[in-house]
């Protein structure tokens, strides 16, 4: 579709601050492998945000000083992590139950492929010979949690990620509620995707240009 | 007398017989019960049917069990992670089967299966491929799919302490599959740091009640798997 | 069907402690209300068993010394109890997790009727205007748990209580594996009501008297 | 800053409605939030739908809310007990509905209301009045009851400590339906004897991590009801 990446859009510091700013005070928060885990380092001054990892912790800290990491305080990303005062430990169901059970507030996950409607692909590529690995993934986006999607906004190749319909098999269908991409942030609704903020030096048309799936602007 | 502590992880583990279904808790290596694991591939049980999160790392603990060609299927949520080799490998070979099973579904069945309930709904996975041949539901207007339990002939489990009674208490997120692995066997095998007397594990934060438990063996300096994994070890050594 | 009870037979003490020797070293036992509480005074020196009350405490002890009462240290009769070394706490879902998942090995029940197959009614009379209550019998009846029923062998009336078929709504279908009475102790078995043990001066043609389903003689 | 302390009982059930779905914990006098349940009758909700295990003693706590006509239905295991007067003369009369169910399928209803579970099997009950009208499935050659989840708008439960997330711990057998029920209500109301710091309790130890938890409040000498009962005491005094 469109050629190389520019260097015009959002650092990906910025788009993980975009999101934290959409982060209310007192939220629950699950936070995906990678990309997503940054978000917890934006958050606004006077704004007290919980962590949960799903294996197991409530109250998840940062990453421990040199010397004092612990294999068995991990998060679900495996990395070595804190625990805040006032966190809890609990057994993989009870963790579930928290997640299935809508008790989290948001999550926010990574993407292959977000759809129009807001089909969610983010497990799988469905390429022959790939080891299938899913993991929480598709407990997290099948409740009432709101979802946040952090991601580029188009692959190394150029090729949108924001699509018509996915081509990947899906984590879950009108999953998605809002997309932070270095573009631009998108939410979506009933009646489809919509800009809601464009980064410095982007116009709704270069935004459009790099997505398969028609934008709408907000009037 | 009620006295679950065995002496070895030997002995502990004696009883696994081929063909059988085995739960092993862990989270990569967190809770995962290498010195149960070695025991067992050194037992030499074979064909079996795995319950795990993940599927291991480098060539020791469950890893090694696969490499041993100990494993005719995993059931799991996370087969591929940084360092597991041996998984994929048979994996693309077609030489070991694989139960795709979303990790909350994962905890759920192992529940359900330790609660005598033999089958429930859950939203997840509904309109993916993981849901595909399975039974949907509408309840209130949303899609279901229903999920069967899973049960184990044994589970092999870590943990940080325990008593003569089998009542168990986990270290920080070791604990992830251990207590709900321990209800869902027909014989639940434990690994614990330290033995206590009766009565000095407080009955208000026991985490694991002793009537879910059957042999607990010590091991009071278990091997740390991402450092054995760093040093290329591979077990037996 | 038989006149005034009589004075042969074991007393309730003596039924309580046939039920008790059959109850192996290390069993975990649920015993129901009543005349079933009784069966922890008889266990015999040398076994270690571990009751399970369902109101969410594995390990329960004697009833405490006058003055030592906790009323959140109750058995599931509402009961004082204590808690010994070992003992644990844990919440009713997790309680009914070790009945359903035949973790219990063994449940002592008190009953209404017991049937030629083994049902049990035990939780109402079906009368009408009765409030019915049901608590945790079903439950506790619906596994593999062994069911042992410790009973009058007849009612005050001198109505039996060992029927053909149940007349008083059912609480489980073919679940009594031994019934201990004041008469005999009877097993149910696939092939029937069979009488193991005769209390003392009474004869299998007494108890059968008694008793409206057939019984049978081990040969 | 996340702080979940409210002042009072009063301010704590203020926003209890008419018609509201509320769950009370307590076993017996066990656990049961009475307090609450006095700020709740002096708030005067009405049309109330109850879920709790029983129905309350004399004319004090839960059995009071009903004796003041604000309970249209409880759904609970055992609705008679040694004390229980107010239920029962109502219940007699057709003054209030009654949904009756096993003590196990209420914990498990209640518990996968608050896991996301709309509906499960489970074996209690089969062949029993309890199952009439319900749908029956084998599984492995037996069958089993389906059963649906029990959610609420409010819960209302006793602990031990709480602290400001909402983090709790229970004492002894008072810990009953509190944990699931947190879990299974959109608000939940705790009464706490203690309010600790963050921190103070040991993270491997929280009984209800605060998620499930929206509002707390201190009562540091909560009402003995067997005392009240013993004394004929009736609520508002």
């Amino acid at each position: 579709m469109v050629g190389k990446e520019e260097k015009k859009g959002w650092s990906v510091g910025q788009m993980a601050q975009k999101a934290a700013l959409d982060i209310p005070d007192g939220s629950y928060v699950n936070l995906g492998i990678g990309m997503p885990e940054l978000v917890a380092g934006y958050v606004p001054e006077g704004r007290e945000v919980i962590y949960h990892t799903e294996n197991g912790l409530l109250g998840m800290g940062p990453t421990p000083e040199e010397g004092q990491e612990d294999p068995e305080l991990i998060n679900a990303g495996k990395k070595y992590v804190t625990a805040i005062p006032g966190a809890c430990y609990f057994h993989h169901a009870d963790s579930f139950t928290m997640i299935r059970g809508n008790h989290i507030d948001i999550c926010v996950l990574g993407a292959y492929q977000v759809s129009g409607h807001g089909d969610l692909a983010n497990w799988s590529t469905g390429a022959p010979g790939a080891i299938p690995a899913v993991g929480g993934a598709m407990d997290l986006v099948a409740g009432d949690i709101r979802i946040f999607v952090i991601s580029r906004h188009t692959t190394k190749e150029g090729e949108p990620k924001i699509v018509q319909e996915c081509t990947y098999p899906l984590t879950g269908k009108n999953v998605v509620n809002t997309i932070y991409t270095d573009l631009a942030i998108i939410d979506v609704t009933d009646k489809g995707l919509f800009v809601r903020e464009l980064a410095p030096g982007i116009t709704f048309d270069d935004v459009q240009k790099r997505t398969d799936a028609k934008l709408n602007q907000y009037s | 007398m009620i006295n679950k502590i065995f002496a070895s992880p030997a002995e502990a583990v004696e009883d696994i017989f081929d063909g059988a279904v085995v739960m092993i808790s862990g989270f990569g290596e967190a809770g995962s019960p290498i010195e149960l694991i070695h025991a067992l591939i050194d037992q030499g049980a074979k064909d079996l049917t795995v319950i795990s999160n993940n599927t291991g790392s480098g060539h020791v603990g469950l890893a090694a069990l696969i490499a041993h060609r100990r494993v005719k299927k995993m059931i799991c949520s996370f087969p591929r992670t940084a360092n597991s080799k041996v998984f994929p490998e048979l994996y693309k070979n077609g030489e070991i089967e694989l139960e795709l099973v979303p990790q909350g579904t994962l905890a759920e069945r192992i529940r359900s299966g330790g609660a005598g309930i033999p089958a429930f709904y859950t939203p997840t996975s509904v309109g993916t491929p993981l849901a595909e041949g399975k039974e949907t539901r509408e309840f209130k207007g949303r899609s279901y799919v229903m999920q069967h339990a899973l049960e184990a002939d044994f589970s092999l489990v870590k943990c940080k302490a325990a008593d003569r009674y089998g009542n168990l208490v986990y270290n920080k997120t070791a604990r992830n599959f251990g207590p709900i692995m321990c209800t869902a066997a027909k014989t639940t095998i434990v690994q614990a740091k330290q033995i206590l007397e009766l009565g000095d594990i407080d009955p208000e934060t026991v985490v694991t009640p002793g009537i879910f438990v059957n042999i607990v063996v010590k091991v009071s300096k278990p091997a740390e798997e991402s450092k054995l994994v760093a040093e290329d070890r591979r077990y037996p050594w």
